[in-house]
């Protein structure tokens, strides 16, 4: 038994799956979509790490670096989106969200 | 891509146990540490409670509130603004390592790469986001 | 000269469209006509020159898209068949800018108006020079925009807006049909070039498209797009409401030019329909049955100019028959002396109108032929022409028709010249029951409007006597280059004819009654008319209650709106409600079919979908990507 | 090395940069001097991009070519003209600040980047810079809820969306070996057969990107976002990032995985499809005029790709000159819609248009040719940007598509005569017109009409234009 590439792709896939089931599912709190997003994210660069270990490629790695840095700016601006949005409506539950529809 | 597995299977001969050993081993010492600190505590430090002392503490904040209550704005924005800068960070390592090898071409790009952050800086300073009142 | 003949419209548009605000009324209306004049001038030498002269031409003018493996350019094709149109549309446009100099002059946006009318004339100039598909729907289209345009030129009218509404949908019908059948001819014929599809007529023979030959469907398409523009029956309901325009813009679009675009579309792609029997079974039956069926409607009509337009109707429907038993050349011959005499109709109609002060209803008129003398004059002899009586216009190409249409030796044949002696006698009973009401009897238009009865002014006079003379005189002129002797060399192979078709001989060897017989159901009609409005006037009334139910029925237009209402709107309607269970079906303003309702409740129903929440969306997303993936590993699987 | 191939690009990046600062510095309000600057740096890049060789850069991860030059004049062209609406807007709804033009800069920088990003790395790094500004402005408006709402939707559907295209891309990497896309050509090429976890990748990839271009079934952010979003803001996402994200899959597609045609084509006509369908039915009912230009651009959008399901040297073509014809349209159209006040306040319902017939004609005629170009109504430009795709759906033998094609617009006539009426046939409201329009928007509104008329007068270098634009990318 040993730790081979189609363990990391699982694991990956399951944490996609946490962060799209967490964005739809979710009722309460837009923050925690942005956690989703993050988590899905997250899965990505695993995907990627793993597969430039298994090809003995750097590119892989590079483009993690890219994502995490990418994925902190995306964090920032939803961070500053929501307090704005805060701001205006008082209130950051995502069934309030729904305004704008039709 | 089966095939790709497979010879994964083949090449990964060590037995797990081997592999993950020290973490154990981390983790037993790890938990051994804490629990002789807390403990050490308990048993030779003077008790001595009073009301201020078992109040929680929080920084920047009175400690006499509902726990629930909203953050001040400002905390996000020093929050967002240190997402952005400590990431560069992640950058700076790997080139610090391989600048003798990546030359000037790589001192060069870098150079650019935080003259671009500190255009942002700038910016956020003459924006006044960095003074806290 | 070709080229002039068609651009310079163009050029009087622009004048009047852009500058008209500035060089003011006069000026602007005066351009427009002196530039149709001078495309008139062009139109007729271009004419001459392409029949006596060096033949057919056509002038490239420019590579207009080149796409799809389709090259198509701007290029005027100026055979007979287009020489011809050419001619008749510049010279009718002309005489009828200079009358709405007259008619309009009370109106307040007069540069607008001629600017419409330049656009619109350009644009079937377009039409009837195109030499690709491409190029002719654009003036199809063109020509839509602007009776669109013209209709609704008093927007002020609800009646005019709806009916401009209506005139434009019933006409994107056809042309859904129209832009199929250009497609299906490109996917046959690799090439929307007239040149090159004809003659590659003969390889597609028995080229089948979804199990039938593919020549039939592209006939059949292309017909059923025709319809739309000629307002055939099922499509016709349009044209009568197109009346809300201004009467010039009636008798320039709704008479002369416009709604004959469709039948010269059949006679300009006669190579395919002629290899198409089908096709032409239907295109014959559906005219003869428009021809009848409008005939019957106009009898009973009460405004003067829907009257006409049942007319103009009807007589489309004669020319589509004519073009379906193979005798194009008949068709045209009759489009060409109709855009005279019916013309000259609306005009007179409309000088009518002008004198009684904008009074459309026959029934409060009467009584006022010596007061508009002229007017008089010409509405009898538009009327002799419509109504085929011997040596006016209409006589000869109507009566040609008929043995055409007798001569053809088909059932479907044989039907069509039923109708279409039966239709004589209703136009000639029609006619004339508008000529007596109009004109005579006692007045029943109240005292203070028959004060101000008077002729109108010159500049509209003169443009009646030249079509008046136009209606006497188009038939004998140009019988034997159209359809006699001269026939041949006169089209000079821009009509096909295929071997199989003998019908312009047979034409000539029919039974000596045949000839007789228009003029005779044209002169029945006549005296019925003057029975029964002039010297016995209660037998109409008498009649009218004795066949209560005929007549509600022929007053009703066969009831179509009220069929279409049955048939569309209702069920919509209905099933409308069962499938979305939210009741009101509002239809779209200005949008009278039931079409509408289903589309707008389909958009409340995808609107539905619309919730506004994050999450939803965001599971919307993952389904179709779900779906996706699926999609994919079954593409993988093939 | 030859990093001066991307010359446009880093000069744009560049002048982002100094026209920040410039801006941040002094005290006062710079607005209109950096909206200025930024349309002049928009100008100068056009300039540089004709002035552009062609040729792979940046260790292939960047290309130049007959495409790329194409599509970058068309965002660039949109960019520039929607920033032109900006300038008044902006200024009268106080939202007048110099971050704005800033934005949108770096947001067309990322545009530029995807067009010709030749590695996915290069397709995310561009994606993303264009993304991440368009969060921004959406919620431009920072003290009025809908637009917050219309950023936040925004924010957390576009996140997905990238995150999704991420996760393909990580697959395509690691089952394919690389993500340049001349190396996953030739990976593909190969006759053997394609492993199912590049496929499942290709998906999520194209699901990223369909998203970008608002087709269905990605589409569920496009009207609310329009909507709330302000006006100038709505016709910037409308024009200049619907040109390249279109632009980014057909490269994407038709490059690397060009011979994986079978699989995604399939996906693509269903998109087209579903795309034109909803575009035409969903609108019909809208009270509000900028969710019905949602609804339109979302049709247009099927439109165009059916150019793409086509995969022949014409459909592209089609495409390419459909994108055009629609930026035009649209900028033209919503040039229109900024200047909707009545007595200094924006108004954005239908009913707001009735009776300008009567009150300002010229607007009112405009506004006509617009409507009947997007009805695809002949002779206007817009009848010939389907005409296009339509022939190259029929030469392909889509019958399906151009029939659905040619229904749809006779369905989608019906909404956009609908406003033509309520212009010239509906009373004018109590409460009088609307106000007079300002010079700026006049002169976008005439330019583009113009277009719109006289495009199918001479439409042959424009078309010669898009044929080796499509060339290039079909080889």
């Amino acid at each position: 038994m040993a730790v081979g590439l189609s363990h990391y792709l699982a694991v990956s896939a399951i944490l996609l799956v946490l962060g799209l089931v967490g964005i739809f599912l979710n009722r309460k709190n837009v923050i925690v979509i942005l956690m989703s997003v993050e988590l899905i994210l997250l899965a990505v660069n695993l995907n990627l790490v793993a597969f430039s270990a298994h090809l003995n490629d750097l590119a892989g790695q590079v483009f993690a670096m890219f994502v995490l840095t990418v994925a902190a700016a995306e964090a920032s601006i939803g961070l500053a989106i929501i307090v704005i949005y805060f701001r205006n409506r008082g209130s950051i539950e995502v069934e309030d969200i729904s305004t704008l529809r039709g | 891509m089966g095939q790709r597995l497979n010879r994964d299977w083949m090449t990964m001969t060590e037995p797990m146990l081997a592999e993950y050993f020290p973490i154990l081993v981390f983790l037993g010492i790890a938990g051994a540490i804490a629990l002789a600190m807390v403990g050490g505590s308990l048993l030779l430090a003077r008790q001595k409670p009073y009301p201020e002392k078992l109040s929680a503490y929080e920084c920047g904040f009175e400690p006499f509130d509902d726990t629930r209550r909203r953050f001040d704005v400002r905390f996000y924005l020093v929050a967002i603004l240190f997402i952005i800068f400590d990431l560069e960070v992640a950058f700076l390592f790997p080139w610090a390592v391989a600048l003798g090898q990546i030359g000037w071409f790589g001192f060069l790009s870098m150079m650019g790469f935080l003259t671009v952050l500190t255009f942002g800086f700038v910016y956020e300073w003459r924006k006044g986001a960095l003074d806290w009142e | 000269m070709y080229v002039g003949a068609i651009f310079f419209p163009l050029l009087g548009a622009t004048i009047s469209g852009f500058l008209g605000r500035w060089i003011g009324d006069r000026a602007a209306q005066w351009s427009t006509v002196v530039c149709m004049a001078l495309a008139a001038a062009c139109g007729i030498l271009a004419f001459i020159e392409t029949v006596m002269g060096n033949g057919a031409t056509t002038v490239r003018i420019a590579t207009w898209m080149n796409v799809g493996g389709l090259e198509v350019a701007w290029a005027l094709r100026y055979d007979t068949i287009a020489a011809v149109m050419v001619m008749m549309v510049t010279f009718v446009s002309t005489l009828i800018h200079l009358y709405s100099v007259g008619y309009m002059s009370h109106d307040a946006t007069i540069p607008r108006f001629f600017a419409y009318l330049s656009l619109f004339t350009f644009m079937m100039l377009m039409l009837v020079t195109a030499d690709n598909l491409a190029q002719l729907f654009f003036g199809w289209e063109g020509v839509g925009l602007a009776s669109y345009l013209l209709i609704g030129y008093w927007y002020e009218k609800e009646s005019a807006n709806a009916a401009a509404m209506k005139a434009f949908i019933v006409n994107r019908v056809g042309d859904l049909f129209f832009m199929l059948g250009i497609a299906l001819t490109f996917h046959v014929f690799g090439s929307i070039e007239f040149d090159v599809i004809f003659a590659a007529v003969p390889q597609h023979l028995d080229t089948a498209f979804l199990g039938v030959p593919a020549l039939e469907l592209v006939a059949v398409l292309l017909f059923l797009g025709a319809c739309g523009k000629s307002a055939q029956i099922g499509l016709h309901t349009w044209l009568p409401d197109a009346m809300e325009g201004p009467t010039p813009v009636s008798a320039l679009i709704h008479a002369a030019t416009m709604v004959t675009a469709g039948v010269f579309l059949v006679c300009r792609m006669s190579p395919i329909f002629e290899y198409a029997p089908t096709a032409l079974a239907i295109v014959t039956f559906v005219g003869a049955t428009t021809a009848f069926f409008a005939a019957t409607i106009g009898c009973v009509q009460n405004d003067i100019k829907r009257v006409i337009a049942y007319s103009t109707c009807s007589q489309l429907g004669y020319m589509f028959f004519a073009a379906g038993v193979g005798a194009y050349q008949v068709a045209m011959f009759h489009l060409f002396t109709h855009a005279f005499f019916k013309a000259l109709l609306f005009l007179g109609a409309g000088s009518v109108i002008h004198a009684m002060s904008d009074e459309q209803d026959i029934r409060r008129m009467g009584g006022i032929w010596r007061k508009i003398p002229v007017t008089y004059g010409v509405m009898w002899v538009g009327s002799l022409a419509l109504a085929g009586i011997p040596f006016f216009a209409g006589y000869y190409s109507k009566d040609a028709i008929l043995e055409a249409a007798f001569a053809a030796h088909s059932a479907v044949g044989m039907y069509a010249f039923v109708c279409g002696m039966a239709a004589a006698v209703l136009t000639a009973f029609y006619s004339w029951r508008l000529l007596i009401l109009t004109f005579h009897g006692a007045p029943r238009a109240d005292h203070h409007t028959m004060e101000h009865v008077h002729e109108s002014p010159a500049v509209m006079l003169l443009p009646l006597l030249v079509l008046a003379a136009g209606a006497i005189g188009a038939g004998w002129l140009f019988y034997p280059s159209f359809i006699g002797a001269g026939e041949h060399a006169f089209w000079a192979g821009s009509i096909h004819n295929a071997e199989h078709n003998h019908v312009l001989h047979d034409m000539h060897e029919v039974p000596a009654w045949v000839p007789i017989a228009p003029a005779v159901a044209g002169a029945v009609g006549i005296l019925t008319a003057y029975v029964m409005y002039m010297f016995a006037p209660a037998v109409p009334a008498m009649l009218a209650t004795r066949l209560r139910g005929l007549y509600l029925f022929l007053l009703n237009k066969w009831y179509f709106d009220e069929l279409y209402d049955r048939i569309l709107v209702r069920p919509t309607l209905a099933t409308a409600r069962v499938f979305w269970k939210t009741g009101d079906a509002r239809i779209i303003d200005g949008m009278p079919n039931g079409a509408a309702a289903l589309v707008a409740e389909a958009s409340r129903g995808a609107v539905r979908l619309q919730t506004g929440r994050v999450a939803n969306y965001a599971f919307t997303m993952i389904i179709g990507l779900v779906i996706f993936v699926s999609l994919f590993l079954t593409g993988l699987a093939r | 090395m030859n990093w001066t191939l991307a010359l446009p690009e880093i000069a744009l990046a560049c002048a982002g940069l100094v026209i920040l600062l410039v801006g941040v510095i002094p005290g006062r309000n710079t607005f209109f001097g950096c909206t200025m600057a930024v349309i002049g740096a928009l100008l100068l890049a056009a300039v540089l991009v004709l002035g552009q060789p062609e040729g792979t850069a940046l260790g292939g991860l960047y290309v130049a070519d007959a495409f790329s030059g194409f599509m970058k004049i068309l965002a660039l062209l949109g960019a520039a003209l929607g920033l032109v609406l900006a300038l008044d807007f902006n200024r009268r709804e106080s939202l007048d600040r110099f971050e704005f033009p800033v934005l949108a800069l770096f947001a067309t920088t990322g545009m530029m980047v995807m067009v010709s990003a030749n590695d996915l790395m290069a397709v995310y790094m561009g994606l993303e810079l264009l993304s991440l500004p368009l969060y921004v402005i959406a919620a431009f408006d920072r003290d009025n809820g809908r637009s917050a709402e219309a950023g936040l939707k925004y924010f957390v559907l576009g996140a997905l969306a990238s995150g999704l295209l991420l996760y393909g891309v990580s697959l395509v990497y690691g089952f394919a070996g690389t993500t340049n896309f001349d190396r996953l050509a030739d990976v593909f090429s190969g006759n053997g057969g394609v492993p199912a976890g590049v496929v499942v990748g290709l998906v999520f990839v194209v699901a990223g990107l369909i998203f970008k271009v608002s087709a269905v079934p990605f589409h569920m952010w496009t009207p609310d976002v329009y909507e709330g979003a302000p006006t100038p803001v709505t016709a910037f996402f409308a024009a200049a990032p619907k040109v390249a994200a279109v632009a980014l899959l057909a490269r994407v597609l038709l490059g690397p995985f060009g011979d994986l045609a079978a699989q995604w084509q399939q996906v693509i006509i269903l998109a087209s499809l579903g795309s034109m369908l909803l575009g035409a039915f969903a609108a019909v009912g809208q009270r509000n005029i900028k969710r019905l230009m949602a609804y339109s651009s979302i049709g247009h959008v099927g439109y165009a790709l059916m150019g793409l399901a086509v995969v022949s040297d014409e459909g592209l073509r089609g495409l390419a000159i459909y994108m055009l014809i629609y930026m035009l349209m649209n900028i033209g159209t919503f040039a229109i819609l900024v200047g909707m006040r009545r007595r200094g306040r924006a108004v954005e319902r239908i009913e707001d248009l009735a009776g300008l017939g009567g009150t300002d004609l010229g607007r009112a005629l405009w506004m006509t040719v617009f409507m009947f170009s997007m009805a695809g109504i002949p002779p206007l430009a817009g009848f010939f940007g389907k005409l296009y795709v339509f022939l190259a759906a029929v030469q392909g033998g889509f019958w399906t598509l151009a029939v659905v094609g040619v229904l749809t617009s006779v369905v989608s006539a019906y909404y956009y005569l609908r406003i033509v009426k309520v212009m010239f046939f509906d009373e004018a409201p109590a409460e009088g017109g609307l106000d007079a329009t300002t010079p700026g928007l006049a002169a976008v509104t005439a330019t583009t009409g113009i277009f719109n008329l006289v495009f199918c007068l001479y439409p042959a270098p424009l078309l010669l234009a898009a044929g080796l634009a499509a060339a290039a990318l079909l080889g």
